[in-house]
């Protein structure tokens, strides 16, 4: 077996596709120009991120006025939220969210609840799915957001958004969604979804880094959290990040233009990936929902071994891949996301995410599902868990 | 993030296994934190003649138990019970900062298996430096 | 006389340099692993990051675990200045900042006036300087921050920023630079000049858009702007901007490697155009201070005419520049800066700012001084106040 | 961000300069908010046969000076008056939003050309669809 470099972390960023490299290029060093400038070589400039605008506007079913660039994913989650919160500050200081939010929305919300407002964290079942009948029932006359995620970034869950815009469309509470990871996996539609704010990053969807965008309906009443000059129709202030602008809209135009083509080579590599672990690697359990998730995502857990280590192992066969254990991250508890949907700890800490994308061919499949079950039989020969497990019977 | 040392123990550790009829086993952590260390050691006119681990741990979990195993091979018991995790931690050149603790699980499961050891054979356990802490011994 | 392109808005933004842009290039299709993971591919991202940091450190003597980087200069000034508000409003609510700040301080200071702080803006006098008895006799046992720029990006002027450091030190207030302007051009040592936290762009010194850092001092008190994930030693969320991260260490390492030498050549090419203009214009009046300025920058104001026609004429020469006047910005009022330095509106409007950089020659000072008086001239002959002023007998 | 029409009435305005003992002058605006528009006419038979302007201004402000001109140049002293900014504008192929009151100035500046012809031939001057808000012309 020849060692191979498989990259199997998509969820954590991808790499950034050369056409869109290629069509950020004459951004840095040749039409560089200052998009507020009212030179000719800046116009360009501003005509190059209006662009981009347009792209991402089509690919949300969005008005390119309703889309504002930043500088990542965190920042158009916390404005959303942020901006949402005190701008509305006067209507009531409720916030609804979900116990398996990315940090980005989860700290924010703390961070809230210490400026007086009061949130709602909803539990999610096994599978990582929010209940409508317990969002209707946790708003009250001072909610003023919903914030839920479209897909999670560690088991892949894609919740019913359509629905959950519709309840809050039908209440009159704005609607905000952590769209990372579903932009260029599921198809969106601002304007049919009922969703209020969006929030994206560049590089999830092979763009580049350091970029996002935040959709806000028109009309939602909003706060800046950047303040400053008077970019981004005054409402994000900063020098436009013109290649990382130029990049994003090229991504999104490439990641939205096939869903369906693309969803389809990525989920049989990874149905294959699954159903070849769940074969050959016994007491594993699957973690997230079975069929509504995100279509390069496998997140499972092994019995009696630990996340990490697993990690080390992968990486010395040049396999990129992730966990939720907490000796992964050096924080005391496992994934708050494992945790909700009601993993015993010791399971939790077994955790391995691989999310396929781009990057992967049939063979990367082939060379995990050779690595992968002797790797976890090293660790499980080492682990004083199997032991007993095996001495026991394996009952 | 981790040395040369801890990579080479953690890859290739020494002393894997099981000892069948141990003269004394000590386990230290739990599952929930997420590391378990046992230790066997079979014990000759006072030495310490053999020794093997199982961990179910992070990369920082095995490495400390393997290098720690290494370290007790043919010493005395005292001179054993006189390992420290900061000894073990620097014989591996160093843990980042938030896995010191596996060291610590390390010391304490030598410890155990010691006075494990003593005990079977009626004397009086050793006074370990730890509180029995172990539902608690991250940092 | 041939038409030119003469790119004199270094201040706005400079392109990126090919050696910066050479450096970043790995980073966004190859070498593109997540910082934050614990494979080798992603320690490799890391290790780049923290190269880049200790150059950033570097530059202005701080150390490496004292360099935030952010999303650009307006985020870090943002996070400087609502950070350490939020976090020591327990000690005081009083902010002292000037009239002559970039909108990313002053829009910022506004805000915080609405959250119940209380922000003195100092006066500056002709030359656009700060008065020490001022900022003095502003201290209240309530002053939390002191907030002044290093240099002014419309008028180049350079504060006593030491002697600002010294004043606030011994009082302990914390004391906020933003030096967005300043870096690559001034030599700057946040150590003795007792600077706690200090702003930078890698836009405005040759490297890319979208990307800056923020040095915040050991020990100081300061709260999250970005809540979200773990990165930045958790004080700043998002994944990190890889290759502009690693473009910002490199740029930094470039423009302040030979600060003196690139200086002399810079300010020779403006001396030559300043005095040029000043010799073959008549009605001119140079703004700012005449010796304390930022080596490429000349702002100056031609009476009776206005700066959006001048600039686009400018434009139709190939000659980009920036001008304080209302006109350009779509707003009512010129520029704060050229009021708070005292200039009557029409002499605010007349205004022009030329600020050369490393893509200037010496045939573009000879272009611009060949193109400008006509284009002035021609203005002046539409100008309804010239032909009362000439009427008058040029009084 | 300007049409290609406003860039050719600002890169070669029509009709700029001043005419001797004109038979009407108006000026608007001024300095302090960035715009001053003059405007002479010279009047024969009720009709407009020359028209001067000067103009202090931004781009647009130029541009509209120009087209208005333009626009009146022959007509009838009632014909001139009812050019509105809005023909102006649309003649120049539109304007930016925060630009319209460019071309408002050049309507008003007409107006008050022509209201100094009609006074000083002693007729009564017409009524401006503007109060008289020099000092405000931004919207
Ligand atoms: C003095 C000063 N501060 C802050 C900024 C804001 O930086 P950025 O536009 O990169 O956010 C700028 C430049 O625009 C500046 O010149
Ligand atoms: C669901 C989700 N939200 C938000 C983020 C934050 O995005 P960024 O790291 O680009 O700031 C991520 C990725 O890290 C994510 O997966």
């Amino acid at each position: 077996m020849e060692k191979r470099f498989v990259y199997m972390d998509h969820a954590a960023t991808t790499y950034t596709k050369p056409e869109v490299l290629e069509a950020m290029m004459p951004y840095f060093t040749e039409q560089f120009g200052n998009a507020s400038s009212i030179y000719t070589f800046g116009r360009r400039s501003k005509a190059a991120i209006e662009e981009a605008r347009e792209k991402v506007a089509k690919a949300l079913n969005a008005l390119p006025d309703e889309i504002y660039f930043t500088g990542g994913g965190s920042e158009a989650d916390n404005w959303a939220i942020k901006g949402v919160a005190f701008a509305n500050r006067d209507k009531g200081n409720h916030i609804i969210t979900t116990k398996i939010e990315h940090h980005a929305v989860l700290h924010t919300c703390e961070y809230l609840e210490k400026q007086g407002f009061e949130v709602t964290y909803l539990d999610v079942d096994e599978y990582g799915m929010i209940n409508l009948e317990d969002l209707k029932k946790a708003i009250t006359d001072k909610t003023i957001l919903i914030t839920i995620m479209f897909a999670n970034n560690e088991i892949g869950t894609i919740q019913p958004i359509a629905e959950i815009g519709k309840i809050a469309r039908e209440r009159g509470i704005y609607f905000h969604t952590d769209a990372v990871q579903a932009v260029g996996n599921v198809n969106i539609d601002v304007k049919e979804m009922n969703i209020d704010l969006l929030s994206l990053a560049a590089h999830k969807f092979y763009g580049p880094k350091g970029v996002g965008a935040l959709y806000i309906r028109k009309g939602v009443k909003i706060d800046n959290l950047i303040h400053g000059g008077g970019q981004e129709r005054k409402r994000r202030a900063g020098t436009e990040n013109l290649p990382g602008i130029v990049g994003l809209g090229k991504a999104i135009e490439l990641a939205t233009s096939n869903i369906e083509e693309h969803n389809r080579k990525i989920k049989s590599m990874r149905d294959r990936l699954l159903n070849g672990i769940m074969e050959k690697i016994p007491y594993t359990k699957l973690n997230g929902h079975p069929e509504k998730r995100l279509p390069g995502n496998i997140n499972v857990s092994f019995q009696f071994i630990e996340g990490e280590s697993l990690l080390l192992l992968l990486d010395h066969y040049g396999i990129c891949a992730s966990t939720g254990s907490a000796c992964s991250s050096g924080s005391l508890d496992p994934s708050h996301v494992l945790m909700a949907i009601g993993l015993p700890h010791e399971i939790a800490h077994g955790s391995l995410r691989l999310s396929l994308g781009d990057l992967n061919k049939e063979e990367d499949v082939d060379y995990v599902l050779e690595v992968l079950p002797q790797i976890v039989q090293r660790l499980r020969d080492m682990s004083p868990l199997y032991e007993s497990f095996i001495k026991e019977g394996g009952k | 993030m981790y040395s040369d040392k801890v990579m080479d123990h953690f890859m290739n550790p020494r002393n894997v296994g099981e000892i069948e009829n141990p003269d004394g086993v000590g386990e230290v952590g739990n599952a929930k934190c997420g590391d378990i260390m046992k230790i066997y050691i079979k014990v000759e006119n006072n030495r310490i003649v053999d020794v093997k681990f199982k961990t179910f741990g992070c990369g920082s979990a095995i490495a400390s138990s393997s290098m720690a195993t290494e370290l007790i091979k043919g010493k005395t018991l005292e001179e054993a019970w006189e390992l420290t995790n900061v000894a073990v931690a620097e014989a591996l050149d160093g843990l980042p900062p938030a896995k010191m603790h596996c060291s610590v699980l390390a010391e304490q499961a030598i410890h155990k298996a010691i006075n494990d050891y003593r005990i079977k054979n009626g004397l009086e356990p050793w006074e370990d430096r730890f509180t029995d802490d172990d539902d608690h011994h991250h940092e």
